[in-house]
């Protein structure tokens, strides 16, 4: 049973909190108070940060035993996204129309994780396309992303085994200014009318410019971004949203790499830890007991 | 409807704007609770005490947070705090500098150097913010003019912003609010009052509800409601009206652009 | 320092430039789009060489903190990007700065959003008010359900399916706000534009026309 | 070379900037300050990286007569003004540096936003479709924060601003401390990946 490892670590996570307060006031009850000398002496552990350690810890573990076990080999069930299953329909669609796929990375450079994410998100999409033969054309914002994404989108043909389709004339630098990109992307979708745009990366306040006109020109759009004040926009005017976290679970989704998928099982088990803990603390509040509440504080 | 010009809906927008710019309605300002607890909080800090002032905002975002910006260093200066100003936006130190000495020096009579300072930009984000909560000097060596801190008599007693009574961030985004609670409020427990744009504002009522944020100023509404808790009217209150009224536009657009688009669809099959 | 009038018209033009987008791309509009572009790089530059390379490393450098030369040197290391053959190098001041932000981004988002924040949630389900009690639930089971929502590895359905959707009600409710909040936001900008073009600029010629 | 030196850099740094936090010392704090005004000092260099950039795309546009070449001439003299006034000149109140940031600076950047209150009514027009439970909730919740955080929110019905209050501060409240909690989770996760070098993307390809 591969779920016992963290059932236990559950345990213990809901039981420290009790235990380390009654040793923590015993110890503080025993000792006399801190005097400016017991101040002066050297500590190299600070225990009013003991609870963030033990959080942070926990999550640690969980996170490095499934990347371990994913390693091993394990398989974990990762849930249906629909905004990711309709990227494939939307190419189908693109391809029977004759029309090409836009890919926008968002706007943002390459030390942002989400344009990271989003170019192995390109990986996968350029694969697919490769497969169809439909055109893909990748607007870029910033300059060192050009490589990256000729990279990227050139290994996604050669792994379907057609390197002869790609076009490297399709990676296009258009600014690095924001509002001059998004014009230089409106442009190419009322000229060449891509019968599929996909808005997956880190985006800003041109997120509505951008849905907006390929909405008016009738293509099928899925968008992602883990910039919340972006998602209202997209919600609206795209056929789907993936939303925060969704964006991030949509490589380990498409890709099904060992080290992301597990890392994503642990942040699941995680969560499970946390709304145990939320509602434990909310019952104990309720009955004003807050003891526990109180340990969570962070000092 | 996609056959409409979109610049009819651009000019009907201009008027929507301009016309209550030019013959103000004067509706009346009610102050939400977030921005009152933001007042209350920069109130309760005891008269002639220092106040870190984190103005991390540019240009683009002046209209809404130079009001708010203005407002709350009028609010210091008349409880005679010393202000230690500095960002972390490269475009932020000279809007930093405009608002002191407008309000420092022109409205409170209040001396560079020895009531307020400029600290100047430092590039890092969290990096620089988590150093100014250990030591203001070794990560501001020289003020906004290259002055050494040492010799300004505002930084006497201000090491550290643990030696702050309040730190005051106007906020137009990363790095801002979010991550001074992160790594400063949540570390070293000063009390925090953030003003930032409003396109912001939703993501950082988690941190009002949990008292991690005093206060919480958002946009130009929350910088009309602090102008008038201050009593000095500026142009956030100035604009309201337009606002208001650019706000009915835009739901009359979306309330018609759904009639509109139900009703043809309805048609088509 | 320039005087008042030239500097406001000038601001004027340019803010004008940018307005003329609305009506079509055109030149005026590209000239002050590449302008704006080329001050804001100058710009940083300047205040970098002011603000930061000089009192935070020459300085304290030829006051003989050798240290420093670490990071200097790791700072040009950037620039190797430019080369062909060189461009790992650039990758050692990446790692670096990778590296520092990661670990206080673990430890700013421990503190202050993960603990701070499940901590702040453990409101008791019955207050001395009705409002206060219906509020604490709405939250409770907000934040619940928006979590379950996030769930990756069971898919939604049944208890848990339910619960997603009621999640996703919660999500699109903040959404709302977030685009209100936007909309308010966008409006500012605008006020402050044509306050200045009404109030700012004629006034800089001594013409106080608006109350 | 090319892939441990970094990783390890990485590693220290990551590691320190954690340790830091926890462990009250001064040797460690001693450590962790002069790392992170190391710190400081490249992230500066990077800014300057990013102008270098700008300068030698636009230069090559120039040389290579690119489509729109004729305007990377007034970015180019932008770029080299700014940074001559500003070296040379000083960056203070009642320098050219400073004339030029508040008067072409701060109206072109403020201006460019401000269009983005037009295209908001555009799209609000255009795209913006109820045609789900989940859009119509959106649209509800959108046009109670529009008016009741403005003043003609109270001149239509005087509760507006309250309900608008409740709906900011409980439910939208809750779902975006949700989302807080999930994103700290993925930025713990990812950032521990980073350390360990499990996580390695960010130094490119080969």
């Amino acid at each position: 049973m591969q779920s016992a490892k963290p059932i236990v670590l559950l345990a213990v996570f809901l039981l420290l909190p009790a235990c380390v307060h009654v040793l923590t006031v015993g110890a503080q009850e025993a000792a006399p108070a801190p005097t400016a000398q017991a101040e002066g002496q050297v500590r190299w552990f600070d225990l009013n940060r003991l609870n963030i350690a033990l959080v942070v810890a926990v999550f640690f573990i969980l996170v490095l035993v499934f990347i371990r076990q994913a390693g091993k080999g394990a398989s974990f069930f990762i849930r249906k996204i629909a905004g990711l299953d309709a990227i494939e329909e939307a190419i189908g669609r693109a391809t029977e129309m004759g029309k090409p796929v836009l890919y926008v990375p968002g706007i943002d450079d390459v030390n942002n994780i989400q344009t990271i994410y989003s170019m192995v998100i390109l990986g996968n999409v350029a694969k697919l396309v490769a497969r169809y033969e439909t055109p893909l054309i990748v607007p870029v914002c910033r300059a060192f992303v050009v490589p990256l994404a000729e990279e990227t989108v050139k290994q996604g043909y050669l792994d379907s085994g057609h390197p002869e389709a790609y076009n490297p004339n399709n990676i296009r630098y258009l600014s690095d200014e924001q509002f001059a990109f998004t014009a230089g992307v409106d442009g190419i979708m009322l000229r060449e009318k891509p019968a599929a745009n996909l808005f997956l990366g880190s985006f800003f306040a041109e997120s509505l410019v951008l849905a907006e006109t390929g909405f008016s020109t009738g293509a099928i759009q899925i968008a992602g971004t883990a910039n919340i004040h972006q998602l209202p926009f997209f919600v609206v005017a795209c056929d789907y949203t993936l939303i925060g976290e969704e964006f991030f679970a949509a490589t380990a989704y498409l890709s099904k790499e060992a080290k992301l998928v597990g890392t994503l099982k642990g942040s699941d088990w995680m969560k499970i830890f946390l709304i145990v803990a939320l509602v434990v603390g909310a019952v104990l509040e309720t009955f004003g007991v807050t003891a526990f509440t109180r340990w969570f504080t962070v000092q | 409807m996609e056959k409409i010009d979109r610049r009819y809906i651009f000019l009907a927008i201009l008027l929507l704007v301009l016309v209550p710019l030019l013959v103000p309605i004067g509706l009346p300002i009610r102050v939400s609770r977030e921005v009152q607890s933001g007042y209350d909080a920069v109130a309760e800090i005891p008269d002639g005490s220092t106040a870190y002032f984190a103005a991390d905002y540019d240009p683009a975002t002046m209209p809404e947070l130079h009001p708010m910006a203005l407002a709350a260093l009028d609010q210091l200066f008349s409880k005679n705090c010393k202000v230690i100003g500095a960002c972390l936006w490269p475009a932020g130190p000279p809007l930093l500098e405009d608002a002191l000495r407008r309000i420092g020096e022109e409205r409170y009579g209040k001396k560079y150097g020895v009531d307020f300072v400029n600290l100047g930009y430092k590039p890092g984000n969290e990096v620089a913010m988590v150093s100014v909560g250990r030591s203001i000097r070794a990560t501001f060596p020289t003020d906004f003019y290259g002055t050494p801190v040492e010799s300004l008599e505002v930084m006497r007693g201000a090491a550290s912003l643990t030696d702050m009574a309040i730190l005051v961030n106007i906020s137009a985004g990363y790095p801002g609010t979010k991550e001074w609670v992160q790594q400063v409020q949540s570390r070293y427990h000063v009390t925090m009052v953030a003003g930032c744009t409003a396109v912001s504002t939703p993501e950082y009522y988690p941190y009002f509800q949990s008292g991690q944020l005093s206060g919480l100023i958002g946009g130009m509404a929350g910088a009309a409601e602090y102008e008038k808790l201050v009593g000095k009217l500026g142009t956030a209150t100035r604009g309201m009206d337009a606002q208001s009224l650019g706000h009915l536009a835009i739901i009359a657009f979306i309330v018609l652009g759904n009639v509109l688009y139900f009703a043809t669809k309805k048609k088509a099959p | 320092m320039l005087p008042a009038p030239f500097l406001n018209t000038m601001a004027a033009l340019l803010t004008i430039a940018i307005f003329s987008f609305l009506y079509k791309d055109n030149p005026f509009y590209k000239f002050a789009e590449y302008l704006f572009v080329g001050i804001a790089a100058g710009y940083i530059v300047a205040l970098e060489y002011h603000n930061v390379i000089v009192p935070n490393l020459w300085r304290p450098l030829v006051g003989g903190d050798l240290n420093l030369l670490v990071p200097f040197v790791l700072g040009v290391l950037l620039f190797s990007r430019f080369t062909s053959g060189f461009g790992w190098l650039s990758r050692w001041a990446i790692g670096l700065m990778v590296g520092t932000f990661s670990g206080l981004a673990i430890i700013g988002f421990a503190q202050g959003d993960l603990v701070a924040q499940v901590q702040a949630n453990m409101l008791p389900l019955k207050t001395e008010t009705l409002l206060g009690t219906f509020s604490n639930w709405v939250i409770f089971i907000g934040l619940l359900s928006s979590l379950v929502y996030f769930f990756f590895s069971k898919e939604h359905k049944g208890a848990l399916g339910a619960s997603a959707k009621l999640g996703i009600w919660f999500l699109m409710v903040s959404f709302g706000a977030s685009y209100g909040f936007t909309v308010m936001s966008r409006f500012s900008l605008l006020i402050g534009r044509l306050l200045f073009l009404l109030v700012d600029w004629p006034a800089s010629f001594g013409l106080h026309w608006l109350h | 070379m090319k892939k441990e030196v970094p990783l390890l850099i990485t590693a220290i740094f990551g590691s320190f900037m954690v340790i830091d936090y926890f462990v009250p010392h001064p040797s460690v704090s001693a450590v962790g300050e002069t790392l992170q005004q190391w710190a400081i000092i490249v992230i500066s260099f990077s800014y300057v990286l990013g102008v270098a950039n700008i300068a030698r795309v636009n230069g090559e546009k120039i040389s290579k007569r690119s489509r729109d070449w004729p305007f990377a001439i007034p970015l180019l003299m932008g770029l080299a003004f700014m940074l001559g006034v500003g070296i040379f000149g000083g960056i203070g109140e009642r320098t050219l540096f400073n004339d030029f940031f508040l008067y072409a600076y701060t109206p072109m950047s403020g201006t460019m936003f401000s269009l983005l209150a037009f295209f908001i009514a555009s799209a609000a027009f255009r795209s913006f479709r109820v045609r789900t439970l989940e859009a119509g909730l959106l649209a509800v919740a959108a046009v109670i924060v529009m008016l009741g955080r403005v003043p003609v929110g109270a001149e239509i019905w005087d509760k507006l601003p309250g309900i608008a209050d409740w709906i900011n501060n409980v439910p939208q409240m809750a779902a975006k401390r949700a989302i807080l909690i999930g994103a700290a989770l993925g930025a713990i996760s990812t950032g521990l990946k980073i350390i360990l070098g499990l996580e390695r993307n960010y130094l490119g390809g080969e």
